[in-house]
């Protein structure tokens, strides 16, 4: 085990797999010479040459369509978005062609591609630059979401992506890079986290908190804040929106009676309700209390880093949502 | 400033279109039976047997049929939504495409796609695509993979002159000047999209004319002649294969129905399409077997088969058991 | 009051919004010589001349940023797309313009455009052209997005959205055109719906159904059927998903204390799940039966009919989803 | 086939870019303005004063300000993130602008939109846009706008070279160009699109090529020259005003900084960078100001005063009060 970041935890990835499989090439802007705008694919145009990381041009409906065409003839392309902003302007490249061939051909083409880069909030870019759009991709069949919190789950998530033989869309944390977690090391042997599992980050009894992404970490810092007032907070990470781990969240609910959905995009149909839809059935008897969800604001995200905070869902909402779900308050 | 080189635009030397027998005969009897497979689907669709849309490709034969007759058997095609000539050019049998049409379980995709959803991995048929302009990046992913892989592979994608407005032609022709995909743009300029004309959608109709700003080769031709499109889409082929450079090659042909089976075509004079209908190229391929020297009997058998053909593919897709699964093929289960 | 069809009620609502406002107009695909691919703009380049129908090439990007371009100086586009399907190309001129110039601008750009279509499962004509995707619209503030189901709907909608100063996603329902309704004669005065109002398009007391667009009318038979049984199912058409007149929904399930909400949409992360959590929230106390959400199955569309079919909510989908709530099976 | 008609591209009469002191001053002092604001900005960026990103363009001063110089106070403007020096010259304040930087209550858009995002309805300055390509159409819209009230408005849009390759650019240009609109499009081709080069993105290094596919004027020089910039641009807008024709034209410049504050553009050469500088817009036009006759003192007090415009911009910004509201400004109330 070694301590590393989550950016080297995802440029291991993709260094692992490229060496194992020559089908595996990175395209996006900046990811070779600059080596990449976040410093993600550092050194991999050096290691793998301009053949296997290539650089493209301001084009993301034309790169992400390069990547499915040589996809369904059996490469293994990782598209990068410079960030998931971007992505809409190829998402009909992901919605109606990546998630569709393998359907539409009858099962003939499968589509093994991987949509990765930063995704959520980042801090004071404006409205265009802020936005959490993992919802958008989680109601499309053929799609598999997946959203890392930590450099261990960025690591296995990102190389069992790469080796899925469907479309991923891999959200990554555009905050999180820097942030460290203990990872096995390359020498250990191949490491891989399989979709559709969730991760209790931290074990409590009295509440379960539900994230993904960013907001695990903003989970955690209210459970340490909880703790202090004796309350024990579960932290469920949810690392896979779809495939969802329904069962592993209910089962942390079940055991808590209690729970908080928290997500940094906007309320409005977010992924949150699918969640909270979910272990409501699942758990309609356990439950002690409705379930609350915490989100963003209603709004496009402001550039004013005051409003941004005001903005987003804070430790502090995070534990007045707990109090309310144990009538604290 | 450098002004890009252009290939050869209109006219060509008349030997060139010089052909045999041999060489006529298999397209001429490709041209018939995709004509002969589309009227059938026709009469299928106004009986209620078939289905949603059904974008016929009549009076365009000869582009589908000339550009893929220049293929190798390896090679990628990718196409529109207008692409049941395609998909049998590259080898589809008529009875996938018809039981496809029908939606039945033994339709080429399962009846998942439907008539503008064709998709073939044997003949290398990368499929038939419903959004315009979103496939020809994937067009030039394939070339990408043959490119990468060394394999000498060329593919060729098929697109409307309507399409040429829209981004994804744009980025998709941008990025294969740019990285010297060996891929053919073949844009079947058959003068509507949908309702509209030329002139309404396009501020200067010659398609060909985009490929200046990436420094690509173009040619433009009209597409009444089968060997004529073999022998102009040959050359980018050539090109493609022998030094990975894209061509974007306009070819002029014209639609005698509708867009699509429920389009009654009324922004078009009657005088129009009579005038073109009177170009038609299976007649022209006829007689040109006939001045070649092929026996008006042996024509007259090559058309009985034809027509035997089709109508076993009607009664294939007829007889064919309705459709039956989908949640299957939504992902596929990876073996690692 | 006249009985009209739905095609009719919005082909009135633009007629009479641009007679009205010198500052309408419409574009998109085949909209005025052609009628429209649907015929929902028959005989306006007639009446209104190219200056105000314009045929656009096929552009979608290009010609939805133009009507953002001319919205932001004070014309009011009608921005029509032949199908929803279609707006994914443009979905970056929806989401990160339309949507957000009046909060970029700090308050000095309005849009006031309507982007309108068909959209929603068709007949036959496969994945690509068959998707509901008003779960990604309905997530965004700074939009508004409306899905009428009846000719009434569409018109008094139609004519509110016009008007609306903001950017609002109107959503037709693509096999509805030829259903009718009773209309409000022109002549009778100007009639407008505004937005964030459900309503209740068939009372009663046993349960609620909660739809919008094509599945009001499945509810209806549903509610038809249901009633041969002594089931009395209150249809309550939600029309504005966002705003969302929660107030409503609750004000039915607290009376009911059932709900069945019903879409055409795909299950994961849907906007029933929204509204689910919605009405849990409201009605926690009033409900004696778990929620039940009925959607298509999580796959794209197959295009064989009988298939086609099975995907999509049936009326003994829904008539088995009440019987569920009602305990009766 | 025709082949469009393209407008004089490179070189020009060296009598049209004659000039006075009266007409250069004002665009020195706007261009020295704009220089002196974003080192401002860049000082208080590195002091964590203002976050995110932040694109100076300094080194292409002579670009905006030379071609907003050109237009008339109703026609309208629309331009990327790197647009401080474009809303400058139209017109907003420095107070204004360094108050947005600042996230301000005070800013230009009330801390909301920040570096990226500056929008002056006052000045028909219709915005800072942070995803490539798509303001290109909204600037189409707003000259489709003044097309259909027949107000006479020329718009023009501003867009790096990097820019060329994405749909919504084509898609603009396209539209533009097939309903004649009266847009001036301005590519400040300054070589890099972040980390890349020219040759690295385009096949052709020429974005004005882009113009012939679509019958549309094209026009492609040097930004040094802020006359010559205005002239040129000049001419285009003419030609939009009085025959509401587009027109595509491509200044050559450079960023003599990073992309954005947090790029240390390491893909660039001292050197190359150093020649550049050496060709400093800046330094070019206050020697010209000298050598029209304008005297030393009068420069040096020009300067004293923009010094005293952007202290006081900083300390408007320093001193303004936090930004406050944003919930207001999400969706307007309509009347009606
Ligand atoms: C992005 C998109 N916009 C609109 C449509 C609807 N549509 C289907 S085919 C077509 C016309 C295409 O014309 P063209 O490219 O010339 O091809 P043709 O049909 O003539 O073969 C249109 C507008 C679509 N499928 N996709
Ligand atoms: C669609 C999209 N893709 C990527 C980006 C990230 N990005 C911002 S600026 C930029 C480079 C643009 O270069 P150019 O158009 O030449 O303008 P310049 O910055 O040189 O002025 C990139 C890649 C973006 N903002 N939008
Ligand atoms: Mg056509
Ligand atoms: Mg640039």
């Amino acid at each position: 085990m070694s301590v590393i970041s989550y950016r080297e935890a995802l440029n291991q990835a993709m260094r692992e797999e490229m060496e194992r499989d020559a089908s595996v090439f990175i395209m996006g802007e900046e990811v070779g010479h600059y080596n990449g705008a976040y410093k993600v694919t550092q050194g991999l145009l050096q290691r793998f040459s301009e053949r296997r990381v290539i650089d493209a041009p301001i084009a993301e409906m034309g790169f992400a369509g390069i990547g499915v065409g040589a996809a369904m003839v059996g490469l293994r392309p990782i598209i990068e978005f410079m960030t998931f902003n971007f992505s809409l302007v190829a998402i009909d490249q992901i919605v109606n062609n990546a998630a569709k061939i393998f359907q539409m051909s009858g099962g003939q083409f499968n589509v093994p591609i991987v949509f990765r880069g930063p995704g959520g909030p980042a801090v004071q870019v404006g409205s265009q630059h802020s936005q959490a759009l993992e919802s958008l991709y989680a109601n499309v069949p053929g799609l598999k979401v997946v959203m890392p919190a930590t450099a261990v789950d960025a690591k296995g998530l990102l190389k069992t992506a790469i080796r899925d033989d469907n479309p991923v869309v891999f959200i990554e944390g555009e905050t999180l890079y820097n942030t460290t977690w203990e990872v096995p090391d390359p020498a250990a042997g191949d490491f891989v986290i399989p979709f559709g599992k969730s991760d209790v980050k931290r074990a409590g009894k009295d509440v379960t908190l539900i994230a993904w992404s960013k907001m695990v970490w903003t989970c955690l810092d209210a459970a340490k804040a909880l703790a202090a007032d004796g309350i024990e907070a579960e932290v469920v990470d949810v690392r896979s929106l779809r495939p969802l781990d329904v069962d592993g969240l209910a089962a942390s609910v079940a055991k808590t009676g209690r729970c908080v959905i928290v997500e940094v995009g906007w309320p409005v149909a977010g992924f949150g309700a699918e969640v909270a839809y979910q272990v409501q059935r699942a758990c309609m008897d356990a439950l002690d209390a409705p379930i609350e969800r915490v989100t963003s604001d209603d709004v496009p995200m402001p550039y004013a880093k005051n409003l941004e905070d005001e903005v987003q869902p804070q430790v502090k909402d995070v534990v007045a949502a707990v109090r309310r779900v144990l009538y604290l308050d | 400033m450098t002004t890009p080189e252009t290939t050869r635009v209109e006219p060509d030397d008349p030997s060139s279109t010089q052909t045999t027998v041999e060489e006529l005969r298999p397209l001429y009897r490709q041209m018939l039976a995709i004509r002969r497979m589309e009227e059938a689907a026709a009469k299928a669709y106004s009986q209620g047997k078939i289905g949603g849309f059904l974008h016929l490709i009549i009076g365009q034969e000869a582009v589908c049929v000339g550009a893929i007759a220049a293929l190798e058997e390896n090679d990628y095609v990718v196409a529109t939504y207008r692409e049941h000539g395609h998909a049998y050019a590259k080898g589809v049998s008529s009875r996938a495409i018809m039981a496809e049409l029908y939606g039945k379980k033994t339709g080429l995709v399962r009846g998942l796609g439907g008539s503008m959803h064709l998709f073939s991995k044997e003949h290398n048929f990368l499929g038939g695509y419903g959004i315009v302009g979103g496939h020809v990046p994937i067009a030039a992913g394939a070339a990408f993979a043959a490119k990468y892989r060394g394999d000498g592979r060329v593919t060729e994608c098929f697109f409307g002159e309507g399409a040429s407005t829209i981004g994804g032609f744009a980025e998709g022709l941008a990025l294969a000047g740019l990285w010297k995909l060996p891929v053919v743009f073949i844009c079947e300029n058959n003068q509507y999209s949908m309702g509209t004309p030329l002139y309404r959608s396009l501020a200067v109709e010659d398609v060909s004319l985009r490929a200046l700003a990436h420094g690509m080769a173009r040619d433009r031709f009209d597409g009444d002649d089968v060997i004529k499109v073999k022998r102009r889409i040959a050359e980018a082929i050539d090109r493609a294969r022998t030094t990975s450079e894209p061509t974007l090659v306009e070819v002029v042909t014209y639609r005698f129905r509708g867009h699509s089976m429920s389009d009654p075509g009324l922004y078009r004079t009657k005088e129009e399409v009579e005038e073109w209908r009177r170009r038609d190229p299976l007649n022209r391929e006829r007689a040109r077997l006939v001045e070649l020297g092929m026996a008006e009997a042996d024509i007259e058998a090559l058309e009985a088969d034809v027509k035997a053909e089709i109508e076993d593919a009607v009664r294939f897709a007829e007889e064919s058991p309705a459709a039956d699964e989908y949640a299957k093929y939504v992902t596929k289960e990876s073996a690692s």
